[in-house]
């Protein structure tokens, strides 16, 4: 058995990567470098999920490190991959609004808000340091993908942006408090229909009418099976 | 309970895969539509509300209302739809392959719309309304042209990235549960039973999120972007399901400041329903002004309409709310005319711009007076029902500042004024004789406009049928409605 | 008036018509035959029976020799004032009526100057109605009949505005030449310009008492001295009497004042009348303020 | 018995509305009309019987609303205007009865004829009404109904325009009407009009200022009267006479009906609402100098007479919160009598203008002339409507007035200087409208029906059919009534105020008239066989025939007026030049032309109409289609809504 003060001390530094994750997702051109961040990130969640189990033995967290394992890790950007390869767009390189250096800019100051903000709402719920500073995270987390699929342009990236905000939602779940292991799996097939539909779309969106009924036709039987 | 319900629906479903004919896929919807009616009516009539069903199943008068003003709306879109879809197809504007996914989308989003109303639990009403966002998604983007692909994209981003947030808002929920009940959960029966214990600063903040994310699927400005696109891009059918799905965001919203009201922060929640009720009646009213595109002028009046119930509901009177209620019903029943009149319309001249019709009265006489009629409703004039609505809903909000209701009243007007110059300036095209051809705009490259379309009798009567019914609601108001409707009042906690 | 026209032409240092001249105008234009115009059409042959109907009735308002009892709501100011209207407008009306360019500019400037003068008018009597405390021109003069001195110094004030008032009405100069017949100057002669014969000494007629009632509401306001308040002979003569030596000393007093004066130009008269207008309302804020 | 009566009206009217819907023929839209009538016709012996025997009625009522019951309920005062609506309504029906025929489509004809119907039910209604959420229904059915009628031609560019502007103020009204009500419902906690005895006067203010705006712009009330002028050249000439004679009034009743519920109005309201109906009077008929299009011209006068109302309305309230109930009751009268005499002579108007329009197919007064002669019939009642327009004794229009003028004239009993002093003010300002409004009539009517005709069209006017007289004569008939027996029908009508008899005045006039005509034309006849009356031509100045040109116009009528109150009428020039090249250096041609500068429209109307505009432009612009922007309007609000919470919490 591990001393949970030192579990504690990585699953912070975690937290320092997963922030450098999303701000590197706001920052950095390629398509492909984006999708690996992201996928980075994902697993770093799922690390994260994993040592709070060492710490108080919760089996559902384990079997979210494991859901969140099959699904972010590997399901979602296979799949977004073969979007790419179908599309054939290596990199998103304008941004809108805001330049990354800015919105880089920015992110702090959602971090800042974000803190204030929760410790102003939880300010008579006594989380413990840790779990607050991951409340804290999630929040801006969730912040920074929103900002990040409205300062990026190429329908994919904001596919990612939307994910690393829904994977924002997740850890502030898993830190406020435990949730029932049914909502992880909601959100998440949630999650794999959107990707499914978005991707679908932005297959469409650049590709003229007609190779497009010939993929839609392809994808219809996903579409209902899914949502099932 | 609900699982079975679901099981059922997915049979229906997979039923739904085999016909290869337009009339009986289109009498599956119909019949679809019609049995959740008459479930619907018989719930209504027999149980003694509110009742539960299994751990997530749960009925009361309000989901019940809901989901009848849905299934209304539901019934009528069907045989429209028929008509409507099958002219689309001699456009070759769509494609005959995707008629299967139309209905297909078409049930399921019936069914998940009805789940979601139905489920007791926060998180499956979440999933659910999810589901009905990406099912409405593929309504809209059914025709696979560009701008309807990209109608889509906005629709299921904006909604899906706040819903987000109304996830967040949950988490909240649960954690106050956790924390007062020792064991989280979240039913909203459990949840209501002691939110009065729950920390009153944690549960505006989780309002505010559910909030945001029930808000963006209510078109609650400025989350409302997507519904002018969708209403503008999207076939009348998916413009109007699409349009459906708002109530469900209202009905969530309800519910949760529901909640809110037996603990300290309900005059923060209601301040803030009532700043966004009124700011979206004001940037409605005011891009209506501009609008020379029919579809997106209805669009924006239901933004604009959103935002008056969303004033009724911050209110928190009694009488508000009954009314608000009340006109969350007419508002569906005049809407829909509206959108199908605009349908039929949209068929005669290929277009929906202002500057496309001409002859109106000559070719599409009815469809032109059900527009006047509906938007003579739709600005809350009497004889039609919105108008004691807006009547009661005004004098509330004067009890919370005069100002408020001359604000809302000045905005209403540009509403109205905004209605009225797009009719005068749309219907009053009439070519004199000897006037030359019309080549050059849009709406007579498809058709000469000489000849009228033949309007199909299943568009024509749902858009009769639904005017009449707000007409007669506008002159007599049922009784069994008001009992219903203050048994709604009562158990959301207004007193 | 042909005392005024007398004293005029003794003032221009000529011999004029005899005082009774205009009366035989008046037969003579009784003798002559009437001419209308094909232009013309009812209005022309109504008005003058109206008018002079009109003012006859306007005559029983106005006690000259003595004051009755108020009945029938006879002597109310509103309704004389509304009865000379009804004459102006009707003298209006013919001056269109014939079409001719004359008729037409006659009627517009009187009509005009009409509109200016009115609300002078109303105040004055308002003043009137202020000072002696009624609606009806009999108790007013009621009021004041008897004295010999008006019965309040805001009286003068009043009778300064009346006074004005007469001359405007009755069309003389500075504001109407009525000897002209030069179309840039006349106003009220060429409203009447087409009129002749019998019609045309109707309307003289009741021009001229028309004139004769507003002196005497001028008359009984300034100095009401003899003017009787019962009927019984003796009085009455003595009022008759006084009130021909009055009006003839009236009319003198207009004599002199016109030919000492040269006519305004149309668009100075509401200057002119302004004058008018602030000695009643000076009236009236002297009464309310006192 | 009554409720029968009325009933009995209700269906007719009813009935009236839907039977040209359902049997699209002439029949069925002679039927509706003569319905109309017979409704009219019961009504006058209601609203008699009720302003008789003074009792009022309550109907009983229908549940209509939760919280809510449909009432009807009938006194006094709106007897008076049922009595108002009833008087003008034959005429119109009649007369409607030939003029719709003239309508473009035969669905435009049934349409007409349904909403002539329905606009009478729903002012009658109004009047009727027992709450004020069932005021308020019928008050937007009227305008509605209206507004249809008002757009019967909507293909023309100028009938848009004035439809559209007549709907937003139109609206506005209604709004400002909402508020009102409803902080008066929030004060007494129901919807009665009656119960304002337990308010304090301090809380009034609010309502009684949002009802006199609300009221002062459907009543067009300056500077609200703008949309008359557009809206009724705009209504079939019936319509007109419908809107500018009764629906005025409702506004007038309304407000009325306000006033009475309180039970001691402040001083500054009366001040407030005798200002606004001088200003109304003044620049209504000063407006109404300069017009030349015949039923513009009337509108404006209608503002003029709406002015004359709300001063009698002002003096009420000043006279009832100086304490002075007679005067009160006088001026109270005279607004009421007013109002009433004001809807015959209007409409008769109207319905003569709608005539000599259709003879002449113009409506610009310029072109007439000589009607009399062409059209005498029309002509004979158009100088009764002027008559009693110009308010000359013994017709109608001067009842009304008279009363006004006495109240005023009575002035000296307050005792307060500076308001007398005002009223002074107020009193000249009112002769001189009065005044003014003889003059314009001259022109009107010596323009249109005397001398030769100005142009071809009048010249080969004839008479226009018979119904078309028939309705005239009777508003016509009414007015003379109405004028002699004033004082009989204000006694019967349970008012006695001080007011002479114009009955006798009338009897000696006409008397007088007689006597003289007859011995004139004695003395006449006895001449005839030496000298027939000679018919000549009229003295040009030694020209041989006199040509319509060398007639006095209408413009050049006005002009003497127009200069003295040149500070009022501002005029523009308007300097546009073309070019033959971009840098304006060859000056190819240019029009430079004088208008009118529309004082109240440049100055009061068009801003914010600008503004409201911009700003709306400018928000729609936010709807760019691009979905980076949209999530970005859907971030910030996200982030204000954290921080509002954060705020709040």
């Amino acid at each position: 058995m591990i001393d949970p003060l030192y579990l504690e001390g990585v699953i912070k530094i975690l937290f320092v990567f997963v922030l450098i994750s999303a701000a590197l997702i706001i920052s950095t051109r390629s398509l492909a470098s984006v999708l690996n961040t992201y996928t980075v990130q994902s697993f770093l969640l799922a690390a994260v999920s994993f040592l709070l189990y060492l710490i108080d033995g919760k089996s559902e967290l384990l079997l979210l490190a494991g859901l969140t394992l099959a699904s972010k890790v590997l399901l979602i950007p296979h799949f977004i991959n073969r979007i790419e390869e179908k599309i054939k767009i290596r990199r998103d390189l304008d941004f809108t609004y805001l330049e990354p250096t800015t919105s880089l800019l920015l992110s702090i100051g959602l971090i800042l808000l974000s803190y204030t903000f929760l410790s102003r709402v939880f300010g008579d719920l006594a989380l413990s340091r840790l779990f607050f500073f991951g409340a804290v995270i999630g929040l801006s987390l969730t912040l920074m993908g929103m900002l990040v699929m409205f300062s990026r342009k190429k329908v994919i990236t904001k596919a990612l942006g939307y994910l690393s905000m829904e994977n924002g939602v997740l850890m502030l779940g898993i830190f406020v408090t435990e949730l029932p292991f049914i909502l992880e799996v909601l959100i998440v097939i949630d999650l794999i229909i959107l990707v499914l539909l978005t991707s679908i779309l932005a297959v469409g969106l650049d590709s003229s009418i007609e190779e497009y009924r010939a993929k839609i036709r392809k994808l219809q039987i996903w579409n209902g099976g899914e949502a099932l | 309970m609900i699982r079975f319900y679901l099981l059922a629906m997915g049979a229906f479903l997979a039923l739904d895969l085999l016909p290869k004919s337009h009339r009986l896929m289109n009498a599956l919807a119909s019949g679809n539509a019609l049995l959740h009616l008459a479930l619907t009516c018989t719930a209504l009539l027999t149980l003694d509300l509110p009742v539960r069903y299994g751990p997530s199943l749960y009925l009361d008068h309000l989901n019940l209302y809901v989901e009848l003003i849905t299934v209304l709306g539901f019934c009528a879109a069907a045989p429209y739809a028929k008509g409507y879809t099958e002219s689309l197809m001699e456009e070759g504007e769509l494609d005959p392959k995707n008629l299967k996914l139309f209905y297909l989308a078409f049930n399921l989003l019936l069914v998940t719309a009805t789940a979601a109303l139905f489920s007791d639990n926060l998180a499956l009403f979440w999933i659910f309304a999810e589901l009905t966002t990406v099912c409405a998604a593929v309504l809209v983007v059914i025709l696979s042209a560009r701008e309807n692909i990209d109608a889509g994209l906005k629709y299921v981003f904006i909604v899906s990235g706040a819903m987000l947030f109304a996830f967040l808002g949950l988490i909240f929920l649960f954690t106050l549960s956790a924390r007062a009940l020792g064991e989280g959960t979240l039913s909203w029966t459990e949840l209501m039973e002691n939110a009065s214990s729950f920390s009153p600063a944690l549960l505006l903040a989780s309002f505010a999120f559910v909030f945001i994310g029930f808000g963006a699927k209510a078109g609650i400005a400025p989350f409302h972007t997507w519904l002018p696109d969708a209403y503008a891009r999207a076939p009348s059918v998916s413009a109007i399901l699409s349009g459906l799905m708002q109530n469900l965001g209202i009905y969530g919203i309800l519910r949760t400041y529901a909640l809110l009201r037996v603990s300290d922060s309900a005059p923060q929640a209601s301040f803030i329903l009532i700043a966004a009720g009124l700011f979206s009646i004001a940037l409605a009213a005011f891009s209506m002004l501009q609008q020379r595109n029919l579809k997106r002028l209805i669009a924006f009046s239901s933004v604009e309409h959103m935002g008056l119930l969303l004033i009724g509901i911050g209110i928190g009177t009694p009488i508000a709310l009954f009314w608000a209620l009340f006109y969350m019903l007419v508002h569906v029943l005049v809407k829909e005319a509206l959108l199908f009149a605009a349908g039929i319309l949209h068929r005669q001249y290929g277009s929906n711009m202002r500057e496309d019709m001409r002859d109106v009265f000559k070719l599409q006489p009815r469809a032109a007076w059900t527009l006047i009629l509906g938007s003579i409703a739709i600005v809350g004039m009497p004889p039609f029902p919105l108008f004691p609505a807006k009547f009661f809903i005004l004098l509330e909000s004067a009890e919370v500042s005069p100002y408020l209701t001359l604000a809302v009243l000045l905005l209403l007007i540009l509403a109205a004024a905004a209605f009225s110059n797009f009719l005068l300036k749309a219907f009053s095209r009439v070519t004199e004789e000897g006037e030359g051809e019309h080549g050059k705009e849009p709406g007579y490259r498809k058709k000469s406009f000489q000849d009228p379309y033949v309007v199909r009798a299943g568009m024509r009567i749902p858009t009769v049928f639904m005017l009449a019914l707000a007409l007669l609601l506008g002159l007599w108001f049922p009784e069994p409605l008001k009992v219903l409707l203050e048994a709604i009042v009562l158990e959301l906690g207004y007193v | 008036m042909a005392l005024i026209r007398k004293v005029k032409a003794q003032a221009q240092g000529r011999k004029g018509p005899g005082i009774f001249q205009a009366y035989y105008d008046l037969r003579k234009l009784i003798h002559k035959e009437t001419i209308y115009s094909p232009a013309s059409s009812g209005i022309m042959r109504l008005t003058p029976y109206l008018n002079l109907a009109a003012l006859l009735v306007c005559s029983l308002f106005v006690p000259l020799v003595f004051v009755p009892e108020p009945a029938g709501g006879f002597g109310n100011v509103i309704v004389f004032l509304y009865l000379l209207a009804l004459e102006r407008f009707f003298t209006a009306l013919c001056g269109l009526d014939a079409g001719s360019a004359f008729g037409g500019m006659g009627s517009s400037r009187s009509m005009s100057l009409a509109a200016v003068i009115e609300p002078t008018m109303v105040v004055a009597f308002a003043a009137l109605a202020f000072v002696l405390k009624s609606l009806n021109l009999h108790e007013m003069f009621a009021l004041t009949a008897g004295s010999i001195l008006p019965v309040s110094p805001t009286l003068v004030l009043v009778s300064i505005s009346l006074f004005i008032i007469l001359i405007v009405e009755t069309g003389r100069l500075p504001v109407d030449n009525p000897a002209t017949h030069l179309e840039l100057t006349m106003i009220n002669e060429a409203m009447v310009l087409e009129q002749s014969g019998k019609n045309l000494a109707l309307l003289e007629l009741s021009h001229a008492l028309k004139q004769l009632l507003l002196m005497g509401v001028l008359i009984n306001t300034i100095l009401p001295v003899g003017l009787s308040t019962e009927a019984d002979a003796g009085k009455i003569v003595i009022s008759a009497l006084s009130f021909l030596l009055k009006a003839g000393a009236l009319a003198v007093v207009i004599g002199l004042f016109e030919s000492s004066l040269a006519k305004m130009r149309l668009f100075r008269l509401p200057a002119f009348y302004m004058m008018a207008f602030f000695f009643s309302a000076l009236t009236i804020l002297i009464e309310v303020f006192a | 018995m009554l409720e029968a009566l009325v009933y009995g009206a209700f269906a007719a009217l009813f009935s009236g509305t839907v039977l040209p819907l359902l049997y699209r023929s002439k029949n069925a839209r002679k039927a509706s009309f003569g319905l109309s009538f017979i409704s009219s016709v019961l009504l006058l012996g209601f609203a008699g019987t009720i302003l008789y025997t003074g009792k009022g009625a309550l109907f009983p009522a229908i549940s209509f609303l939760p919280g809510l019951d449909f009432t009807l309920g009938v006194d006094r005062l709106s007897a008076g205007f049922v009595l108002l609506i009833a008087a003008v309504v034959p005429g119109v029906s009649i007369y409607s009865l030939e003029y719709t025929e003239h309508a473009k489509s035969e669905a435009g004809k049934d349409l007409q004829a349904a909403l002539t119907n329905l606009f009478i039910l729903a002012m009658l209604l109004v009047v009727l009404a027992g709450n004020m959420v069932v005021f308020l229904i019928f008050w937007e059915i009227m305008s509605l109904s209206s507004l249809l009628l008002v757009l019967h031609d909507y293909s023309s560019e100028e009938n848009k325009k004035a439809g559209f502007f007549y709907f937003v103020m139109t609206n506005l009204s209604t709004a400002f009407l909402f508020l009102g009500f409803i902080s008066l419902f929030r004060l007494t906690g129901s919807a009665e009009l009656g119960q304002l005895e337990s308010v304090d006067p301090g809380a009034l203010t609010l309502p009684f200022l949002c009802l006199f705006t609300g009221f002062g712009i459907k009543a067009g009330l300056v500077p609200f009267h703008k949309w008359l002028p557009y809206a009724h050249p705009a209504a079939p000439s019936g319509v007109s006479a419908l809107m500018s004679g009764v629906m005025l009034k409702v506004a007038v009743y309304g407000f009325l009906r306000f006033l009475l519920a309180v039970p001691s109005p402040e001083l500054w309201w009366g001040i407030l609402v005798l200002t606004g109906g001088s200003l109304s009077a003044l620049f209504g008929v000063i407006y109404a100098l300069k017009e030349s299009d015949i039923k513009r011209l009337l509108a404006y006068s209608s503002i003029e007479n709406i002015g004359i109302i709300f001063i009698g309305i002002g003096l009420y309230v000043i006279f009832e919160a100086e304490g002075l109930p007679a005067l009160a009751l006088m001026s109270l009268t005279g607004a009421c009598f007013h109002a009433f005499n004001h809807a015959l002579f209007k409409s008769l108007l109207f319905l003569c203008a709608g005539s000599v329009v259709h003879a002449t197919g113009t409506r610009n007064i310029e072109a007439f002339g000589g009607l009399v002669k062409s059209m005498p019939v029309t002509s004979a009642l158009f100088l009764i409507g002027s008559v009693s327009i110009a308010a000359l004794p013994p017709a109608n229009g001067f009842a009304g007035e008279l009363l006004l003028y006495q109240a005023f004239f009575q002035a000296s009993a307050l005792n307060d200087p500076l308001l007398t002093v005002l009223l002074v003010i107020a009193l000249s300002g009112f002769a001189l409208a009065g005044a003014l409004a003889a003059a314009l009539f001259v022109k009107l009517f010596g323009i249109t029906c005397l001398a030769l005709p100005r142009s071809e069209e009048s010249r080969l006017a004839e008479e226009v059919p018979r119904p078309m007289l028939i309705r005239a004569a009777v508003p016509a008939a009414f007015c003379i009534l109405a004028g002699i027996f004033s004082k009989q029908l204000l006694s019967l009508a349970g008012l006695d105020v001080e007011y002479p008899d114009l009955l006798l005045l009338g009897l000696l006039l006409g008397s007088i008239y007689a006597a003289l005509f007859l011995a004139v034309r004695a003395k006449e006849d006895h001449e005839m066989e030496k000298r027939p009356a000679r018919i000549s031509e009229t003295w040009g100045c030694g020209a041989p025939t006199l040509a319509p040109s060398m007639e006095y116009s209408s413009a050049g009528f006005s002009e003497p007026l127009v200069m003295i109150f040149k500070s009022i009428y501002r005029t523009r020039i308007m300097h546009r030049p073309k070019y033959f090249d971009g840098q304006e250096s060859l000056f190819k041609n240019g029009n430079v032309e004088i208008r009118l500068l529309r004082f109240f429209e440049e100055y009061l109307y068009i801003p914010p109409a600008r503004a409201i505009d911009s700003i709306s432009k400018r928000i729609s612009r936010l709807q760019n289609g691009k979905l980076d922007s949209y999530v970005l309007y859907a971030f910030l609000a996200v982030i204000t809504l954290i921080i509002a919470t954060g705020v709040l919490v």
